[in-house]
């Protein structure tokens, strides 16, 4: 029986495993990081998979070669030879796994504190989910939106929930996420460090509609912002044009979301705009056509799978038993104003 | 017969001893959840001291590791 | 028209039907009776469904012996001969572990193709950005469907191995709770049909996890698909306590526990999670089947419950279930490399324990598939260290089995490919998972399509392809017939390059922000090219089931008569004729050895010591010699 | 483990023994779940309202029960036909009494005093008394059962596990109450 040297395969580990780690460290694999706390979860991520790619290239190494140097060649028969197996060899392939995780463990550790520690002077923000949109509470300020305007190197504490299933908050490129859960008010904190346009992202599955739950996310610099601040205290007050009544259903169709699927300046979105579409008539899926009247909208939001406007998706949640009349009403009422 | 009736007669006798304990314990028990103002590890003490009672008297756990007890 | 009625599966459904009507009644007439109206779509089909399933059990015959126990006759043994032709056996009552073991593995197998139907409309949806081909509702019913059908699929395939090979391989007669082993078995078809049920009432939009406050509102058709998954998981329990009692109990005389072929060790840690885990999953679908029919709030705030509750309830199983398929499935690489590289196992207790070891820290873990859900740090941190110590025992097997081929004589037939193949792709799935098991990583990768290409290629490398392998493998001891090598060969490389495009495209897209359970994605991404390659990955993976198909049917047909020990294993199985008639082992053999002393001359590991001393032992390379203790 | 050489004849009653066990270990699960729910969701609080006697009297019924239940193992083991039916059906009665306790008398009270099924401390409440009665009734059915076959003279010293199994049942469901009435009726 000869015996075979485990150098090759070893000399193999190093000439591929180096490689491939220092590649996976440097390579831009996630989405560019926007946000101070990101900086450790990327480092991170790049350390476990440097690690990764060495440990891939020692078993593809040993394996590969074996596969090679030992493959039975024609007219073999025989056995090979009986190793049962080798305890301190067992031994160090469980100490040393044991101690890597170990110092990953306590790294992770570290980070997840860090990044979740309070810090001076920061800026609350509340967060609604509910199928299909989101809503942003600033506070501060009294603004309510359905756009997420953020000032940059502002560190932020959002505190998130939802009124009616679980709900995730993500932002690919603030790199954590944190579940919006009916009941509950979770706090995950960020400080934006790079002005531009992001998605929110719901991220646990959330019904039909969960693909499209999305809200615009824009971080800006400081004067932006309150200039935004500024623009957003005027128009919340309600237009001199509108009846009460319409002003009311203005603002429940901003609070309760209606307006994150619905435009109303007649532009294409998830749902039909409501810009003149009272009085239109309205061609549906099965073929036939409706004319939108109160009664209409009635049940297209009460129950809006009865009726589906052709190329929609019906992903409306139904606010049947979510909606006091009087505020059905407000909103028909608002609908109807925009001609 | 005889050994018989004497097996039984022990049998019964551990029966009745076992059965007068769970009598005590749930008056204790019931005692303590009057008396005491945060009476949770207590009961939870004596809950599973009756458990104990039952699983081993009554089930007759050991018979999963010895086999001499009851061999029919 | 009597053939057809004996068959029990047909009875079955005729009662099941039968059955499902009288439950309909039964549940109007209460209800007219408690003065609410007769008809209500969730109670009155809730109801049904549970007369129908009993019903279709009782017509099936699983009652039966236990009926005639009752009413005071005596059952007896269960019955091992049987009149008219044989395959009628396989689609009836039968308490013969062998026959049960088929039963088990072609559910499995139709289970699994259905599931990978559900598959491809969603590799078909996401081929290209936009909605084309269904609706969003349509894509999450197909996309929860594929989750548990797969996963039941699973269940029924580690059984199904499980059942036929335990008795084989212990010298059992049979497996210690026949009439048991049976009904675990026909509980499972009624749960399937619940399954895809649930499509013709609504389908269910919550994803195989279904959770509330989500799963507690909404269609119908969820309530069928918790039904379904409770029914599935009782038979899992059932199967478990035969799995354990057998391996306890049945053991050939001189088979230690360490003397186990190394399968059963898989199987046995498996079992345990299967008997204690399952009762958790099962109560918390019940629990949200209780929030729905009667308002009771688990997990509803209003009313004093907590959503986060049922996922503690619900994780504590389905992380610990992955180990079910799992295990068995590592139990299969390290039973079948030491054939293969004719050499014995390195380390087998090391390897042994390893699934001990992993099957116990599986239940201190559960909490990582909810490290966004906002637990407190300190909670994240120790499962972030339990998750990790998972990759420990893990690693234990891994090196055993590279350690196992050095310096072997390696073959490359069919099942050894298939090993190869569960290697690349458990390495994948392993080496991802430290991702995911560090808090602050996981938070970013969460519910992305990276943890779905990792749990696809965990599942792969620790199921799907060891499951392949030991099918082929076993085929002749199943059936008496070699399948078609060539066709073997074929199968396994457009499976390998299939999968290893389609989870390689998870990965990329999941690193760059894809979230999982989508219908469609945003264009601007930039993702089409990358999805599309999946989508033709998971295309050629269905394709080549085909071709396994295909191989499978013909060679149970028309393959070749195969030889008494094609492998020239020394695991006691192929010590009995193939197919194995009758009782399987109806004197046990004597275990004197070890049953991976490849290599090692004159040992062995079995006797067969009836009366007369012609002794046949199980030596494979060395000619029979007088037997000898083995050393070890 | 020797290797001793012998045409094994398999141990049916210790098989019998484990399976039941490994059932029993893994019904309680069920149990331990609700058990868990029930202090995860509210805490040690209770209302006050609960019918204390009643609890009590549940209880102590309970406890009886299994003494006759044992008693009943004890006199088919040791060949006494007449105590075994005798035992048996002093057994069934008290467990139907425990049902009528439970379901019919405390189920008709509880929503009265505050306590509805669908919220609050009634989640709780129903879903564990429930469960547990649905068990206490499968019991009753199964000593029934053992009831009427040991009537036919199916059991003797030599071979009673019909009785032991169904005996063993009826202790598990004693030994759930044992944890499920403090956890209902006492902690505070």
């Amino acid at each position: 029986m000869k015996r075979h040297s485990v150098l090759i395969p070893t000399v193999l580990t190093f000439l591929l495993g180096i490689p491939l780690a220092v590649l996976l460290w440097k390579a831009p694999l996630l989405p560019p990081n926007a946000v101070r706390e990101g900086d450790l979860v990327d480092f991170l991520f790049r350390l476990i998979a440097a690690i990764a790619g060495f440990v891939f290239a020692l078993i593809v190494s040993f394996v590969g070669y074996s596969l090679i140097a030992f493959r039975r060649r024609p007219g073999d028969t025989s056995d090979g030879p009986p190793m049962h197996g080798n305890v301190p060899l067992e031994v160090t392939w469980t100490v040393v796994p044991l101690l890597v995780i170990f110092g990953v463990g306590f790294l992770g550790t570290w980070v997840l504190f860090e990044i979740d520690r309070p810090k001076p002077n920061e800026m609350t923000v509340r967060v609604t989910g509910f199928q299909f949109a989101w809503l942003f509470e600033y506070p501060a300020y009294g603004i309510r939106t359905n756009e997420l305007v953020l000032p940059v190197e502002q560190p932020i504490k959002f505190e998130v929930t939802a009124t009616d299933v679980i709900h995730s908050f993500w932002v690919p490129e603030f790199r954590m996420k944190i579940d919006t859960i009916p009941g509950r008010i979770n706090v995950k904190r960020y400080t934006p460090t790079r002005i531009g346009e992001y998605t929110l992202r719901c991220a646990e599955l959330c019904g039909a509609g969960h693909y499209a739950m999305l809200a615009r996310v824009r971080v800006v610099s400081g004067s932006e912002f309150l200039q935004w601040v500024a623009q957003q205290s005027g128009a919340q007050a309600p237009e001199e044009t509108l009846s009460p009544l319409a002003a009311r259903g203005k603002e429940l169709s901003d609070q309760l979301g209606c307006l994150a699927c619905h435009t109303t300046d007649g532009s294409p979105s998830v749902g039909p705009t409501w810009k003149g579409l009272f009085g239109k008539e309205e061609p549906l899926a099965d073929g036939t056509t409706v004319l939108v009247d109160e009664a209409y909208l009635r049940t297209s939001i009460l129950r809006p799978g009865e009726q589906i406007v052709a190329g929609y998706q019906n992903i409306m949640p139904a606010y049947e038993g979510r909606l006091s009349d009087e505020d059905l009403e407000a909103i028909i009422e608002y609908i109807k104003t925009l001609k | 017969m005889n050994t018989l009736e004497q097996l039984r007669a022990k049998k019964m006798r551990v029966g009745w001893l076992v059965g007068a304990g769970l009598a005590v314990t749930t008056v204790v028990e019931y005692y303590i959840a009057v008396g005491l103002a945060r009476p949770l590890v207590p009961l939870a003490i004596v809950a599973l001291i009756k458990a104990w009672l039952i699983v081993v008297y009554f089930m007759h756990i050991k018979q999963l590791w010895t086999s001499e007890e009851g061999g029919h | 028209m009597r053939l057809l009625w004996s068959l029990g599966l047909i009875r079955g459904l005729v009662w099941g039907i039968v059955g499902t009507a009288i439950g309909i009644g039964f549940t109007m007439l209460v209800r007219m009776a408690l003065g609410k109206p007769a008809w209500e779509t969730a109670p009155v089909t809730f109801v049904a469904a549970v007369f129908g399933t009993l019903a279709f059990l009782a017509g099936v015959g699983a009652f039966a012996d236990w009926w005639r126990w009752a009413s005071g006759e005596e059952a007896g043994d269960p019955p091992h001969h049987h009149e008219g032709p044989e395959w009628v056996r396989y689609f009836n009552f039968d308490t013969d572990h062998k026959i049960i073991g088929v039963q088990y593995t072609i559910t499995s197998l139709v289970l699994m193709f259905a599931a990978g139907i559900m598959a491809l409309i969603m590799r078909l949806e996401l081929a290209q950005s936009g909605l084309q081909f269904v609706t969003p509702e349509q894509f999450n019913s197909a996309m929860g469907l594929h989750g548990i059908v797969m996963i039941g699929s699973i269940l029924l395939g580690v059984a199904g191995m499980a059942n036929y090979l335990l008795p084989l391989m212990l010298g059992a007669p049979d497996m210690a709770f026949p009439r048991l082993n049976a009904l675990s078995f026909w509980v499972a078809p009624p749960a399937a049909i619940l399954l895809f049920l649930s499509l013709a009432f609504g389908g269910f939009d919550t994803g195989w996890t279904g959770y509330p406050p989500l799963g507690a509102v909404g269609a119908t058709g969820k309530q069928f698909f918790y039904l379904g998954v409770f029914f599935l998981g009782f038979s899992s329990i059932l199967g478990a306590i035969n799995f354990i009692t057998t391996t306890l109990k049945m053991r050939a005389p001189g088979m230690s526990m360490f003397r186990m072929p190394i399968f059963v060790w898989g199987v046995f840690a498996a079992a345990w999670i299967q008997l204690t885990g399952t009762q958790f999953i099962g109560t918390s679908f019940l629990m949200v089947v209780l929030e729905r029919l009667l308002g009771m709030g688990f997990f509803d705030p209003e009313k004093g419950g907590d959503p986060v509750l049922f996922q503690h309830i619900f994780w504590f199983y389905s992380h610990p279930a992955v180990y079910i398929f799992v295990l068995p499935g590592l139990g299969v690489i390290s039973e079948l490399l030491p054939v293969f590289v004719r050499k014995p196992l390195f380390g087998y207790k090391w390897v042994a324990l390893s699934s001990m070891g992993i099957a116990t820290v599986g239940f201190l873990v559960w909490a990582h598939h909810m490290f966004t859900v906002g637990l407190p740090n300190e909670a994240n941190t120790f499962f972030m260290f339990t998750t990790m110590l998972v990759a420990v025992p893990t690693g234990v097997k891994f090196f055993s089995w590279v350690a196992t081929m050095w310096g072997g004589k390696i073959e490359f037939r069919t099942p050894m490919l298939f090993l190869l193949g569960a290697f690349v792709t458990f390495l994948l799935g392993g080496l991802t998972g430290p991702f995911l098991a560090v808090v602050p990583v996981d938070q970013y990768l969460h519910d992305t399509y990276f943890v779905v290409g990792h749990f696809h290629n965990t599942m792969f490398g620790g199921f799907v392809f060891p499951f392949l392998a030991a099918i082929y493998y076993w085929f002749p001891k199943v059936t008496g017939r070699m399948y078609s090598e060539r066709l073997g060969k074929v199968h396994f490389w457009l499976m390998l390059v299939g999968f290893v495009a389609q989870t390689g495209s998870m990965f990329q897209t999941g690193l760059f922000g894809m979230r999982r359970r989508i219908a469609d994605y945003d264009p601007s991404l930039g993702f089409d090219t990358i999805h599309l390659i999946g989508s033709i990955g998971g295309y050629l993976v269905f394709f080549s089931m085909l071709i396994f198909a295909y191989n499978m049917i013909r060679s149970l047909v028309a393959g070749e008569k195969a030889p008494a020990n094609p492998w020239n294993s020394r695991s006691l199985e192929w010590l009995l004729p193939s197919p194995v008639k009758g009782v399987s082992w109806p004197t046990p053999p004597v275990v004197v050895g070890h049953p991976y002393d490849y290599g090692v001359p004159n040992a062995t590991f079995v006797r067969l010591a009836p009366a007369g001393g012609s002794d046949r032992s199980s030596q494979t390379t060395t000619p029979a010699h007088e037997t000898k203790e083995a050393n070890r | 483990m020797s290797t001793h050489v012998s045409h094994a004849t398999y141990d049916r009653l210790a098989i019998n023994r484990l399976g039941l066990w490994l059932f029993i270990f893994s019904d309680a699960l069920i149990f331990a779940i609700l058990l868990i729910t029930r202090f995860a969701l509210f805490g040690t609080s209770r209302p006050e309202e609960l019918n204390q006697a009643l609890g009590l009297g549940l209880t102590v019924i309970l406890l009886v029960s299994s003494l006759t239940a044992y008693r009943a193992e004890a006199a088919i083991a040791t060949g006494d036909r007449s105590g075994l039916l005798r035992n048996l059906l002093l057994t069934i009665i008290f467990g139907t009494l425990f049902l009528v306790g439970v379901v019919g008398w405390e189920w008709r009270e509880a929503p009265h005093l505050g306590i509805v099924p669908q919220e609050g401390y009634g989640i709780a409440f129903f879903s564990m008394t429930g469960l547990h009665a649905f068990h206490v009734l499968t019991g009753v059915l199964l000593l029934l059962i053992v009831f009427f076959n040991a009537r036919r003279g199916a059991y003797g010293p030599d071979n009673y596990w019909g009785v032991e199994a169904a005996v063993k049942y009826w202790h598990f469901v004693d030994v759930v109450w044992v944890f499920f009435y403090p956890a209902l009726y006492l902690v505070r």
